[in-house]
Parts: C-alpha cells; structure tokens; sequence
C-alpha cells in the first residue's frame, strides 16, 4: 500500500484508484438487513404463504459508465465478463453468476460474486480503452428476491410500472419508485422477481414487504 | 397525473418518476462575466410561462436520470412529444 | 319490529337471513340485500335527520349516490365512527349502529326546528354577509353559533384501527358502471383478449337491471347480467370490481377507483384485511357507463318526508320488495315516470293518482297505467304538499304549457308518497373532471359529456339513451371502437332482445309554478341538503348574481356531500327563467373530484406512522440504538444527535462529549454525508466550474474543501473533495443536500457541457465514514493500522489508502472539529466491525461517540460553517467571509461568479456571518435572536441581522455564537443587542468566528 | 348604497326579500376610463374600491374575463397571516392584516374574518431555528406572534398527534393568534359592492385581448365585447395569466404559473378551532364555519393553466394530514380544486411599474395572495392614483431580479401559504 501511495508522487499519476475493499474471509461483512436476522426468521418464521423473500447480500455490484457506440469499450467488456453488453433499454443479459442490467444509455449494473469485485475492476482498467467509469457499490445496496403466487399483488403495490407478462417479460429490468424509496426490478421468472434496493433505506422496504404481504402470508427463505 | 414517454427508456411512465426542471432551451451566456445585470438577471429569472405550447426540461429522476425536452400544452396538459437534449423541437406555437 | 312496508316476496333481499341494526338507539330488523336505507323504510322510518340551517324534517329521497337527506353517523364505538354515511350506499350488515346528525334534543323533537320555522324567514342566501357585524367585538360569540349549526356528522376521536390499501393497475380498457351498456362493452372487450376493468359502486354489477321488471329476451334481466358475469370472471384478463366507486378521472386516463372492501361486513375490517383500497388505473381506453339520475320536480314543501324521485320508488319496490307508502301521487314530465306508478300498483298499495304535466300521454307505459284503471291527471302538477314529519295530502292545479304559471283550480289528494320525475340527468361528472364542459342538450332535456382530450368513450344513459335496447346497442358499439382503437380484433356479440317502448316526448319542466310567486310560496327545495329553495335562487339572480358560478356560491347550491347531483340543473333552470335565458347560457355546471366522497385513510394508503416517510439508517445505527442514543431527523436519515448516559441532562452530555474530543478522542458516525464518484479527464475541469475555489492544481493523494454557489451567487452546499486519481475524485456534499448536488452536476453535464469527459455516480451508501477526533486519535488509530501514520508521513488535508482493523479503508486527514482528525471510510457491509473494533481498542482514551450537537458545537468554535444552518439561500461567499475560497481568476467563469457580481451583492452594508461573544460570558443567544445597533429604537426596530449558530462551549467557558451583521466584517469590536421575547436585551461583540485555535495547529499536528 | 345590517334582514322579511338592491350594477363599459384594471379578482376589485374611495378616482373600469372573483380569490384556503420573515413582506402583510380587522365594517359587507389563529408546526432543529428567527423578527417589526412548545400546542390543537411517535414528531410551532381565516367569496363581493357603489364599473365575461400602447405608453386595451377601451393608466391584476397580459405588452416576467391544489372534507362538527399549517410535512388545515376541513399543501412542480393537477400531490397532502390528524382518517374527502398561482423566485410579489409607460402590473403573489388582498389593493391604488409606486410596494418593483435585491421568503413560505 505504501509502495502504491508513493507512486502517487512520482510522475505517472494513476487515472483512476482501484481498490480491493474486502478484508480477510476472517471478518464477517453485514449486510444492509443484517439486524433483520432473516437467517432465523427463515428457520422459525412460516413456511407457507403467498409471498417468499430471500436476500442474496454481499455480492459485488459495479456500476459501469461507458459510451455504448464505442466498439472498442463493448469488446472490452464482453472480454473482461464473458457477457456482452445490453444494448437495448431495460433489458438485462445474465450467465451463471455474472449479470449486466441497463440502467441508462451510459450506465449498466454488473453484478458477480462477491469476491471478485478486485479482480473485475483491475481487469477493466487494464483492458477497457477511452472514456469511461467504473464504480464499486457492493456495499451500498442488496439483492432482494420475491417469488410466490403472490409476489406480484406486493408489487403492484410498490410500483407504479406495468408488470404484465406481456408488457414485462422475464429478464426486463427497470429503474422506478418502490413505495417512497427507489429500486431497480427485473423479472426473473413468471412469479419471480428480483429488486436491488439502497442500503439506507433497506429498513423501511422491509417493513414495507412485511406490511403489503401480510395479507397473502410472508415466508422468508434461507 | 401525467403518463410519460421516456425517449431513452423507451416506455411510458408514471409521472412521479420524473420532476420538471424548468423552461428548455435556456443557454448558459458564453461568457457571464460580459453580461450586464439586466442581462444576467433576465438568463437568471425571467421567462416565457406561456399559456399554451410550452418547451420544458424534465428529468427522469427515479429512472435513468436523464434530462430530456417535453412540448406540452399548459392549458390542456397534453405532451405534445418529448425529445433529447440537443434536438430541436417539431411543435412549436404558432405567434 | 315488524317491517310494515315489506313485500311478502320479491326483490334482491335473502329473506332467510335477518339482520338486526339500530337507529337512534332503537333497534330494528332487516334483510341481507337491503342497504340501510331500504331497512329504514321497510321499517316505516320517515324521519332521517333535520335540515342544517331550517331545520325541517327530512326523509329519503332517493336510492342511491344522489341521495341528499339520509346522511347518518354510524359506528358502534368511538375508533369506529364514521360520519355523513349515505344510507342509501350503505350495505346492512348485522349489529350496525347509526344515527341522524342534527337535530336537538332528537331528531323527532327539534327545538331548533322551531327556530327554523320562525326565524326561516331571516335567512335567505347570503344572511350572514349582511349581518353578524355589529358590534364588532361580538363575531366570534356569533360565529360560535354559526358553526355549531353547521357541520352534519362528527369526527371521530380515536384514532382508526384500520389500514387501508392502494394498488396499481394498467389495462387496455376500463369500464366505468356495469348496467347494461357497461356489461356490454366490457364482454366485447373481454372476449376480443383485452385486459379489461370494470368497476361498479354497487354490491353487485347490473346497475338499473337490478331495480327493473323487464325482461332481456324474455327471461328476467337479472339472468342475462348473471350470465355476463360469469363469463366475464371466467377471464384472465378481466378485473371485476364491485363495492368500487370511480372518484376521479385525472389527465392522461388516469383514474382512481375506491373501493369499500370490508365496510359491508361490519364497521371495523376483519384480521389482516384492508377497509378500503385505492385502485390506481392507468387505462389505455375508458369507457363511462355511469348511467342517469333521475331528477326530482320543484315544487312546494318538497321536502316533507314522503317525497321521493320516481325511479327510487321503483328501486325499492323491486330491488328490495320494499314499498315506502301506501298511498301514492306520482308527477311526471315524461313516460319513464309512470314506471314508477305501475310498480306500485302491482305490489298492491294505492296509486291515488298520476300527474302528467304534460296535456296527453300516449307511450306504452301511460297506456299500460290507464288499462290498469289508474287516475292520470294530465295538464297538472303538484304545486304543493301538506304534512310536517310525512306527507298527508297534495295541492294539484292544471299549469300552463310554458310551465310558468298555475291556470286552474286546486284541487286536494290524500296521499303519503309523492313521487316526481323531471326526466334523466346523465352522469357526466367524471368526464367533466379533466375539465371538459358538459354541452346541453334539449332533445334530452339535459347535459351530455362535451368534448374531452382524454381516450374516452361513453355507452347508455350519459348518452341519453335510456331504453334498454338502446343502452345494449351503444355499450357494445363502444367495446367495438375501444378494440379497433387498440388493434384488437372485432368481437361478435349476440345482444339480448329488450322490449322497446313507444315514447312521448317529455316536457322541459324544472320548477312547478305556485299560485303565490315563488318568493311567498311554500318553500320549494332545489337543494335539500343547502337548504337552498328556488326563492332564494331567485333573490341571489335579484341581487346580482347571475353567472351560475355566483349562484351556486352565493347560495351554497351544489356544495353539499351530494354535490348537486339532483338540484343542480334544477337550480340552473330557476336561474334561467328569472333572469330570462337558456338554461346554457347561464353556464355550465363543472363537477371535480369526487364522484362522492372517499375516506382520507383511503387516500392515505399505507403511507402513514412508520411508513409516512422513509427512515434511512447508516451501517452502524443498530450500535447507536444499543448506545442510548437521541436522534435527529436530518432529511430522511436517523442520526445520533448526542449519547446520554445515564440520567444526564442533555448539556451535560454535549458538555462531556466535547470535552472528550478536545481532550482525548471522540468518534461520530458521519455516513450520511453524500458522497459522489466523479471519474474522466474532464473531472478536474468540471470541480473547477461548479466550486468557487481553484482545482487545477489537487495533486493525487490530496482533499480540498470547496464551496457550490447557485447562478445567482449564493452559497448552496460544501463539502471536502479527494483527489483519488489523476482522473478520478471523490466528492462529499452534506447529507441534506447529496440528492440536490448530483442532480446538480448532472443537469449541467447533461445540458450545458455535454462535451466535458465525466461521470458522476452516488456511493453515499457503499462508504460508512467513521470521524475519529481528538488530540489521542492518532495514537487510537495507529494500533489498528497497517501503515505509518504520524504526521510526517500522513500529513493534514492528505488521505491514504490503508488497513483499518483488518479492513481495507480510504482515510482522510481533514478535520471539522478543528482536533487532528481521520475520516475512516470503509465499504458499508465492514462499517460496524470497524467501528466496535474502534471501541475495542479505544476503551483506553476513554473513546466518547458524539453526535450532530456536538459536532455543531465543535465546530463553532472553529467557526465553520453549515450549509443550511449559516446560510439561508441569500448569501454568497464574500458575506460568509470566505472570500479565501473564491478564486475570481479562473480562466472559465464558474457558476456564481456572475451571480455575485450583481448591483446589490457589493453592497458595503450586506449582512455578513461574523463571531458573537456575549458580555455576560454565560449567557448563549437563543438561535434565531435579531440583533439591532439601537437597543432604544422604537418598534418596529431597524434589524441588523439574526443569530444563525449559538452555544454554550465548555471548553472555552463562555458561550460561542455565529451570526449575520449589517457590515459586520468592518465592525469587529463594536457591539449588537438582542431583545429577547421576555424583554431582556443580550449585548454581544462582534469578533471573528474563530473561538479556538485560529492558527489551526491542533488539527494539524 | 343600500346599509346591510340584522334590522335590514327583518325589514326585508316582511317583504319576502323581495326589494333587495342589486349588489353591483351590470354596466355596459364607457369609451375611456381614468384607469382601467385589468382582473376582477379580490385584488382587482380591492384596487378599484380604493382608488375611489382613498383618491376620489371612480371613473375606473374592472375588466374581468370570467365572473368577479372567480380565479384564485374563489379557489384559495381563505388562511390570513401576517408573520412574514423579512420587514418589506412583514410590512406590507401587516398592512393587510390591520385592513383586515375593520374590514366588514368598512365595506358594510361580512366577510366573516375569523382570528383564530395560525400554527406554523416546527418537526425538525432547523425549522425550530427558522421559527425563532421569524418569530423574533415578526416581534421586533410589531407584528404578534410566539414560540410554542408541544404541550402549548397541544392545549390549542387538543386531536392533534403531538407525541414522539410520529415520523417527524412536532417540536414547536409559531402562533400568530390575528391570524386565521375569511370567506373568500365575500371578500370579492364586498370590494365589488363597495367599488360599484362609488360608481365603478365591474365588467364581467369580458376578455381583454390585446393592449394599445402608442410609443411606448399604453393608452387602452382591446375587449372581445366592447371593442376598445381607453384609459389614462392601466393596472393588470391577473395572477396566474399575468405572463399572458406581459406578452401582449412585450416583455418577459419572472414568473411561472403553477397548479395550487385544494381541497375540503365533508363538513363535521367543529373540531379544529384554529389554522395548522407544517411546512415540513407538506400540509395545512383549517376548518370552515361550514363544517369542512379545509386543506392544501404544495404547488405541482410544472408550469399548469389548467386549474388543477396531479393526483399524487393530493396524495402526499392527505398523508401529511393524516400523520398529523390519524382521527380524520375515517373522515372523508369531499371535493378538490386546482387555481393557477404565480409564483416568483423570492417567494414576494410584483407590485411595479414596467417598460411601458402607465402600466402598472400587481402580480406574484404565489401562495400568499388571498391574506395580502386588502393590502395589495390598497398600496397598488396608491401608485396607479399618484403614477408613483407607494412606498411600501418600493422593494417589490420586477427590476429587484436586475440588480439582485431580491427577497427571500422561501424560509417562511416554503410550502403554500
């Protein structure tokens, strides 16, 4: 580290900090619905009911900025995830553990495991060419999954946007209001449907699903 | 309660993803500092609010936090057409 | 009880399952079926409640959302009550208490009502303009009475044990009222694959089928609306909506819909189960199927208990085999009306006579009345009735053509019911709610929807199309055009047979003249829940109110919970007549929102307690909690405002936290603070026009504080930025503003200098920031530490990128206490382990968390500003005496420069943020204190700027204060007083902000 | 002009009310008039009843398109105040407020003026620091007001939820105890009446579609009814369409007109006795003599001529009610309106002359018209009659936005009212 900040003196300034954020396997991350304690509640809560919820936390989020005309860029970024970037407005590509989520013309959500932030990032800086921006925010939001019956009667009364099959296929993602808060939804299956939600206001979306599934029955899933 | 069309993403949505951000088509004075007060205040405050056909800046704040243009009637609230940052408008008030 | 008016059969009720509720007190039977008001009538119940400013005795009118008079208090307890319930929209359910609203001591024996009939007189429209002034000093006794006069039911005042529910749909086409032209154009819809709605404020869809004997291809109607429903359920993209009222139709076919999910099972919803729900549609097409209201005749003490509007008798009779009388006098200007008559006659009571205004009458309907030997007296009206709490008898006279005047002799019925009809009004409100006007039309005898911008089709009644063939014909013509407006594939549909009835033309016929003019007649109500009479309609026009819009306002017509929907047009027409012209010309009448009233709960939703707003929490808010901490809503965050512990007063607990960080180490949670990623080569240009000061130079590895004006020059937020890369920065902005300044950076990106290279991304929720302060931090900090952190190496204003407990970090030597400092920032998910790892090793300094108090006090004493606290929107740099930070020789002419520039910004006199010491050292200037120059200056005293930041320093021992001063950056030493409410004066001096340390050593040691 | 008075109505009761006098005459409008308004609003007709009876001018003509005091005046929330921040607001709302308590008597004309009181509810440090700060001010410019705490507030406002477990728990208020509430129809009535009286004529269903201005002075403006009407001085007192009338006389304001949404309950009992308003929480409340609770909040954030707006800030307002008032929960919402406010970027009026010579322009006034209305009518008649704006309406002049010396309200008109 030292060695890296004397660097920063000498002549060739580094364009962009790249950082490996992660402590030891040793020290345990908390997620944004840690006090939650879903883990329990997943053992000792209900196991039926018209609505599921499962968080994947701490899995690594970037957001990507680039220029989606610049072929260069899009090679880059099929070489570095294996996944090409969708072009398309509100569509999402996604292989094993990898996903790419459009998010606006110059802006993509990439998702991975969580350990591999690091490596994903020092692998763009080597091979993405020209103007762009990468950005480490696993720590600032989390992966939510809804699924069950019921899991879009919660929906229809979080979000604004048409969720209609037809309207809303599998794969489709949008950036909308949930309830006072924001999030970005996509559809994963026919009653499956994943949101990525702030840290911060992870509190008051939990309450809220507690709240709008009551009625259908909540179970939450390890 | 407005329905509208995002241009980039694409699809309509409801207007509480999106807040107005006031008159389009205002350009920053190139060089403030040659600008009289008059001049300055007039860019700082002063604007056309026509009943009728109005060219506005929106922003789709919830969504991919764009800004874009909207030609709207502010009589009958019907969008006219929405439009980038850089195009010109195809609706214009006849005056 | 026996339920004297009820039929031994018939109607929509299910006689196997009685129903026991009570009115004032008194208890009664019903069936499952009725709505509250057909239990009171079947029941013999007259009197509904007294009228608010006469106090007359009122009855039920009508049978549905037009109802004026039956508006009663319900709820069995004090949570539940719920006031003005149309008893007529009301399902009966098992135990339901209600009661009339006015009344004293009860609604049977009213002393105000013998106010009303002496001092009814006193009170024409517009009274209380005319008097209540004198004296003067006496309005608020009178306006005391006023006001306990007015009002119908009561508020309750507990607090609503139920929740309530809002929902989102979109759909291809939304019906709106499922009566035959509905029912028809939404199966067409449905079958051609459309996403169809449709909803009805009824329990059950069928709306008029449900009242009528006739037939649909010879078979009750009932059968055929049976039929539909089941097919309509039957889809997947059908959404059937009983119990849901249409409130509003917004712009852009947006519409809501209440629904009453639970109010029909008992006054407080089942476990688990929202009372009401707000459906929010978007629909891509809207069908209004709304139907007509009948419209009752004016005509003299037409308010007795007793008189109803033709189609309700029907109503009753049929839907809920319930005959409000036994002996009745029908008026009618047209054919429909004798409908009414005939229904009575056929459940055996009295038709004692059939008033046709009209001089013949030869349509199915009156030929039907006539084979039946009932007595039609054409030519005539019913110019008054007799009776106090029921009507006993009827005056009837011939009446001229024109409708102006009474041509013949009286003659005298007995009778207990009288029924009138004026013809249909259509329901228009909801297209007239995106502000289109109603056009009036003479054929009708009414107004049809006018021109509209919305995707908005109408079918039936609000078309004037009141045979049922007819109502059939359109609603399917209307499914048809939604679907090819859609795209959607033309449907066949086989409409059932209706019989079709040959009709007369009815007669335009509002106000039934009186032998006496309309000033001297009985009175003759227009409005019955305003009390407003034709009489006093008459006198507004009189008096110079002649646009419909003075009317209705100086009279109150139309303004009631009923909104006008049976006297409006009637009040348009005396209106019309008086001042001669059409009923047109004298305006239209425009409905808003809503259709009929809806719950605030509903409107509501669940956004309310916990839910009203978002909390937003930092990583380590939960150790906060443990911790005892108060907290202060800054935004929408949570943040610990100070730690008290034990029985510590709050000043004792700011007193010890501050004294901590000057003396050893404090710690505080400053994750709120927004935090923007800039990244591209264009970064550094780009901090340079948006901050006042200099960025050209920022070496990597470097901070700098910068200060974000407005064009207008005036400061809007702060914040300290990193040099992270070459290209790469971090900025952080306050926590109220963090939203404000990305959208800030964005809009001038994205509209003004799109050519500039950057990228701007929110991570204020990736970092948690850990503030360790105080002369010890180092030595804390250097035990959990991977690298060499004395001064020499990690130097002031410089940040490092080090290990923190194990947990790789991003420290920034800047400090806003004024103490050497390290803002620790860590991913998020470690914030916590840092912080109690912190603890853990801190115990020894006696490490002291604090909060923004605190934080606001240590900084004072630095004279460090707030945005937000110090500024207000109407200072610029130079006013704050930070003209250090504004870098007036940047080649590009940042955003304020100009601003700050104008006339009146170089004013000498401006107010400018200096230091106050007071001269008694313990007193601390209330926040908010105006200080003047002239302590003996006469009110109103010539203000010279307020107090924006004062406390008590313990570590100084006298209090510290910030505030404007006119010129107060010339006036160092001279003094400021500050008149407090309670009359004693504070003198301060004014001196520099700086209170501790202004050579800024401590932080940078 | 005919007294009112409670003998008047026994008198006309034995007449059936039948010899009531018009209460304004319905004239058809001369060639040339003294001055001419433009806006026949509260402010409007306010102008005109005080330039008669102040400056003895009565050959003035309103011109209003629709019927008199039909805009905004019949579409406000009727709250008076008068604890305004800065001493050229507080000033001239002070006026206002001072007109107000004499003000059914003046005009002979109840326009049920009700002090009741105004709570401006504080839910956060900051706004208690602004509270104090205007406060402290309101005290010093003579103007009454306090600093209360919640057990204060509680005892004025007993249903109110003043406990810790609201989301944003009230920590004061500011009390202005004149303030409160009027009729507003009666208010545009009792100007109108009172005007018509001395002889001017209130035009009504007469648009003005153009103005003739020769060599930069107006000499009259075009009617859609009667042609061309001329006058010495023109005043446009127009709100939310003064953009409109600037067009017609070349120039820009710096104005935008927003929807201004309201909306009532169905009339109750009484059980709110005084006017609550919380910027914060983004609502205000009072209840009318008629029974209803009486409520709006903020502006919808588009430019909007069309008398009413998005569904989503009723929404937001009848939470923020909800919150404060969780026992109006089962009360229901009867109607909602929208006027067109003209809104300026310090939050203060218009009160100025302009580019051309003897048109006078009274404008701006956002949220906070319906309180200023005897006020602003009073100081506008001053400058049209003298040709001189009146010392109080000085700082409000359009060129503040040139040179910069500008007003800033927003601290204490953040939301309506």
């Amino acid at each position: 580290m030292s060695d890296n900040t004397t660097a920063q003196e000498t002549v060739t300034p580094i364009k962009a900090a790249v950082m490996d954020q992660l402590p030891s396997a040793a020290i345990q991350g908390q997620s944004p619905l840690h006090h939650a304690d879903l883990d329990s509640l997943a053992q000792q809560g209900p196991k039926t009911g018209g609505v599921h919820l499962r968080e994947h936390k701490l899995l690594c989020h970037l957001t990507l900025r680039c220029n989606q005309g610049d072929e260069a860029q899009k090679a880059a970024v099929e070489r570095v995830l294996g996944l090409a970037l969708p072009l398309s407005p509100l569509t999402s590509v996604e292989k094993g553990d990898y996903s790419i989520r459009w998010l606006s013309p110059d802006e993509w959500l990439i998702l991975a495991p969580g350990l591999e932030a690091f490596d994903i990032e020092t692998k763009f800086r080597t091979e993405m060419p020209g103007h762009y921006s990468l950005v480490n925010s696993s720590g600032g939001s989390t992966v939510l999954e809804l699924s069950g019956e019921n899991a879009i009667d919660v929906l229809k009364r979080s979000v604004s946007v048409d969720l209609h099959a037809s309207v809303f296929p599998i794969g489709k993602v949008v950036s909308t209001t949930f309830a006072k808060s924001t999030a970005i939804l996509r559809r994963k299956g026919d009653h499956t449907f994943e949101l990525i939600i702030r840290r911060s206001f992870a509190d008051y979306i939990w309450l809220w699903l507690q709240d709008t599934s009551r009625e259908f029955g909540l179970v939450i899933d390890a | 309660m407005y329905h509208i069309y995002c241009p980039h993403c694409a699809e309509y949505r409801e207007e509480e993803e999106f807040h107005a951000a006031g008159q389009a088509h205002l350009p920053r004075p190139l060089d403030p500092d040659s600008c009289t007060d008059e001049e300055w205040g007039t860019y700082l405050f002063f604007r056309k609010n026509p009943r009728g056909i109005h060219h506005e800046l929106w922003v789709h704040a919830a969504g991919c936090r764009k800004f874009f243009n909207m030609t709207r009637d502010t009589q009958t609230y019907e969008i006219k057409e929405v439009y980038k940052i850089g195009e010109k408008p195809s609706i214009v008030a006849e005056s | 009880m026996t339920q004297k008016n009820r039929l031994q059969n018939g109607g929509r009720i299910d006689r196997s399952q009685s129903l026991t509720f009570s009115y004032n007190g008194k208890e009664y039977q019903g069936f499952k079926g009725d709505t509250l008001a057909s239990a009171m009538l079947a029941n013999g119940i007259d009197l509904v409640g007294r009228s608010f400013k006469y106090s007359r005795p009122r009855g039920i009118v009508a049978a549905g959302a037009e109802e004026p008079n039956a508006v009663l208090q319900l709820g069995a307890t004090e949570a539940t009550q719920v006031p003005n319930v149309r008893a007529t929209q009301q399902e009966l359910f098992n135990g339901l208490v209600s009661a009339s609203t006015n009344g004293w001591p009860s609604v049977e024996t009213d002393i105000m009502g013998m106010v009303g009939k002496l001092g009814g007189n006193l009170m024409p429209p517009g009274f209380y303009y005319k008097t209540f002034m004198f004296p003067q000093s006496l309005w608020e006794n009178y306006e005391t009475m006023i006001r306990k006069a007015a009002g119908l039911g009561r508020s309750p005042k507990k607090n609503d044990p139920d929740s309530y529910d809002h929902i989102n749909h979109h759909c291809d086409v939304l019906i709106v009222g499922a009566g035959p032209a509905g029912l028809a154009a939404a199966l067409t819809a449905a079958r051609s694959g459309a996403r169809v709605m449709i909803a009805d404020e009824q329990n059950e869809f069928g709306g008029c089928l449900l009242s009528t004997k006739e037939t649909l291809d010879g078979k009750p109607a009932a059968e055929w609306v049976a039929s539909v429903v089941a097919e309509l359920s039957a889809f997947e993209n059908v959404i059937l909506l009983p119990r849901s009222t249409v409130n509003g139709y917004h712009d852009h076919n947006f519409v809501t819909i209440h629904e009453r999910c639970t109010d029909h099972l008992a006054d407080i919803a089942p476990a688990l189960q929202a009372r009401q729900r707000m459906h929010k549609v978007r629909a891509k097409w809207v069908v209004l199927a709304t139907g007509a209201h009948d419209r009752p005749l004016v005509y003299g003490n037409n308010d007795v208990p007793g008189c109803m509007v033709a189609s309700a008798v029907s109503t009753y009779i049929n839907r809920y085999g319930v005959v409000p009388g036994n002996e009745l006098v029908l008026m009618t200007t047209n054919d429909y009306g004798y409908q009414a008559a005939l229904d009575w006659h056929e459940a055996g009571r009295r038709v004692a006579a059939i008033v046709d205004t009209r001089t013949a009458a030869n349509g199915s309907r009156a030929q039907a009345a006539r084979a039946k030997g009932i007595n039609i007296i054409l030519g005539s009206a019913v110019i008054e009735v007799q009776g106090g709490k029921r009507v006993t008898g009827v005056s009837i006279a011939p009446i001229s053509q024109d409708g102006n005047k009474v041509t013949g002799a009286i003659k005298a019925l007995s009778a207990d019911t009288v029924a009138s009809t004026g013809g249909w009004s259509p329901v228009i409100h909801l297209s007239c709610h995106t502000g289109s006007r109603p056009i009036w039309n003479d054929e009708i005898v009414g107004f049809l929807p006018g021109k509209t911008l919305q995707k908005q089709l109408t079918a039936g009644g609000i078309n004037g199309q009141y045979e049922l063939a007819a109502a059939l014909s359109e609603g399917f013509a209307a499914g048809q055009k939604a679907l090819s407006e859609l795209g959607l594939p033309a449907v066949e549909l086989v409409l059932p047979k209706a019989k079709v009835a040959v009709q007369d033309a009815p007669m335009s016929l509002f106000h039934i003249p009186h032998i006496k003019p309309t000033s001297q007649a009985p009175k003759q109500f227009v409005d019955y829940q305003n009390d407003v009479t034709a009489a006093g309609i008459e006198l507004a026009c009189r008096e110079g109110f002649e646009s419909i819009e003075h009317v209705k306002r100086y009279t109150a017509m139309g303004f009631g919970t009923d909104q006008g929907k049976l006297g409006n047009i009637n009040g348009m027409a005396v209106a019309a007549k008086i001042l001669n012209k059409t009923i047109p010309e004298t305006g239209t009448t425009i409905f808003r929102p809503n259709y009929t009233p809806i719950t605030f709960g509903a409107v509501a939703g669940r956004h309310r307690g916990e839910l009203f707003d978002p909390k937003r929490y930092s990583a380590m808010h939960q150790w906060h909690i443990k911790r005892g901490a108060k907290f202060e809503d800054v935004g929408q965050w949570k943040r610990p405002w100070y730690f008290p512990q034990g029985a510590e007063s709050m000043q004792d607990a700011l007193n010890r936290e501050c004294l901590a960080v000057r003396n050893s180490v404090g710690i505080l949670d400053a994750s709120t603070l927004g935090k923007i990623d800039i990244q591209g080569k264009d970064a550094r240009e780009f901090l340079g026009r948006v901050y006042t000061n200099a960025w050209a130079k920022l070496a990597v590895g470097k901070c700098r504080y910068g200060l974000m004006c407005g064009e207008d020059g005036m400061v809007f937020d702060d914040g300290v930025t990193a040099c992270l890369g070459d290209q790469h920065f971090l900025m952080t902005t306050t926590t109220g503003g963090a939203a404000r300044v990305l959208e800030w950076l964005e809009i001038y990106h994205q509209t003004e200098w799109p050519e500039l290279e950057v990228y701007f991304n929110t991570v204020t929720d990736h970092w948690s920031t850990l503030t360790v302060t105080g002369p010890n931090s180092r030595k804390l900090l250097s035990e959990l530490v991977d690298y060499d952190i004395t001064n020499e190496n990690f130097p002031y204003m410089d940040w490092k990128q080090i290990t923190v407990a194990g947990v790789p970090a991003r420290v920034f030597r800047i400090s806003f206490t004024g103490e050497l400092s390290f803002e620790i920032n860590v991913q998020a998910n470690y914030g916590m382990h840092v912080w109690e790892k912190l603890f853990e090793v801190g115990a020894k300094y006696s490490l002291t968390p604090y909060g923004t108090e605190t934080m606001h006090i240590l900084r004072a004493e630095k004279g460090f500003i707030i945005a937000g606290q110090d500024t207000d929107g109407s200072v610029h740099p130079h006013d704050l005496g930070m003209s250090w930070c504004v870098a007036a020789k940047k080649p590009f002419s940042f955003i304020g420069k100009r601003g700050m520039a104008r006339q009146d910004c170089m004013r000498e006199d401006r107010k400018q943020l200096v230091g106050l010491k007071t001269k008694d050292p313990k007193q601390v200037i209330p926040e908010g204190a105006q200080g003047v120059f002239d302590r003996t200056a006469q009110i109103p005293m010539p203000m010279v700027g307020h107090v924006t930041s004062s406390y008590w320093s313990e570590n100084l021992g006298h209090s510290i204060a910030m505030g404007f001063v006119k010129g107060g950056l010339s006036k160092m030493g001279e003094s400021v007083f500050y008149p407090l409410a309670d009359g004693s004066v504070i003198e301060a001096e004014i001196c520099s902000p700086i209170f501790l340390d202004p050579k800024g050593e401590r932080q940078n040691v | 002009m005919q007294h009112y008075s409670g003998f008047g109505l026994l008198k006309h009761s034995f007449s059936h009310h039948e010899n009531w006098q018009r209460t304004w005459r319905n004239p058809t409008p001369k060639k040339k008039y003294d001055v001419i308004i433009i806006g026949g609003g509260g402010h409007g007709l306010a102008t005109a009843y005080y330039l008669a009876k102040e400056h003895g001018i009565t050959n003035v003509a309103v011109i209003e398109k629709g019927y008199l005091g039909g805009g905004n005046t019949a579409r406000n929330t009727t709250i008076v105040r008068s604890n305004y921040l800065w001493d050229e607001a507080a000033h001239l709302y002070e006026h206002a407020m001072k007109l107000w308590e004499g003000l059914s008597q003046d005009l002979n004309y109840n326009v049920m003026f009700s002090q009741r009181g105004v709570l401006n509810l504080g839910h956060t440090l900051q706004d208690m620091r602004d509270i104090e700060r205007r406060v402290n001010a309101n005290r010093l410019n003579g103007i009454d007001g306090e600093v209360l705490d919640p057990q204060q507030i509680k005892e004025i406002v007993p249903h109110m939820d003043c406990s810790q477990n609201t989301r944003y728990p009230v920590m004061g208020a500011s009390w202005q105890p004149r303030g409160g509430v009027a009729r507003h129809d009666a208010v545009a009535w009792g100007f109108a009446r009172g005007a018509d009286s001395y002889g001017v004529d209130l035009i009504q269903q007469t648009e003005v579609t153009d103005l003739i201005i020769e060599d930069g002075t107006i000499t009259g403006v075009k009617t859609n009814r009667y042609g061309d009407i001329m006058a010495d001085r023109v005043g446009s007192v127009v709100a939310g369409n003064s953009s409109v009338i600037a067009k017609m006389a070349g120039f820009e304001l710096p104005l935008e007109s927003h929807p201004l949404q309201a909306l009532v309950s169905e009339p109750i009992k009484p059980i709110l006795d005084t006017v609550v308003m919380s910027n914060h929480v983004h609502g205000y409340v009072s209840q009318s003599d008629k029974g209803d609770l009486v409520i709006g909040a903020g502006i919808d954030g588009y430019n909007g001529y069309g008398q009413r707006g998005s569904y989503q800030t009723i929404e937001h307002t009848v939470q923020a009610i909800v919150e404060l008032f969780p026992i109006f929960s089962r009360v229901r919402m009867n109607r909602q309106w929208g006027g067109i406010v003209d809104t300026c970027p310090d939050a203060c009026p218009i009160i100025s002359k302009t580019p051309v010579k003897n048109l006078f322009f009274n404008c701006g006034w956002g949220t906070g018209g319906f309180k200023a209305t005897p006020g602003s009518g009073n100081v506008f008649a001053a400058s049209l009659a003298k040709g001189e704006m009146h010392p109080m309406a000085e700082p409000f002049s359009m060129f503040r936005f040139h040179n910069g010396a500008l007003i800033d309200e927003h601290g204490a008109a953040g939301v309506a009212h």
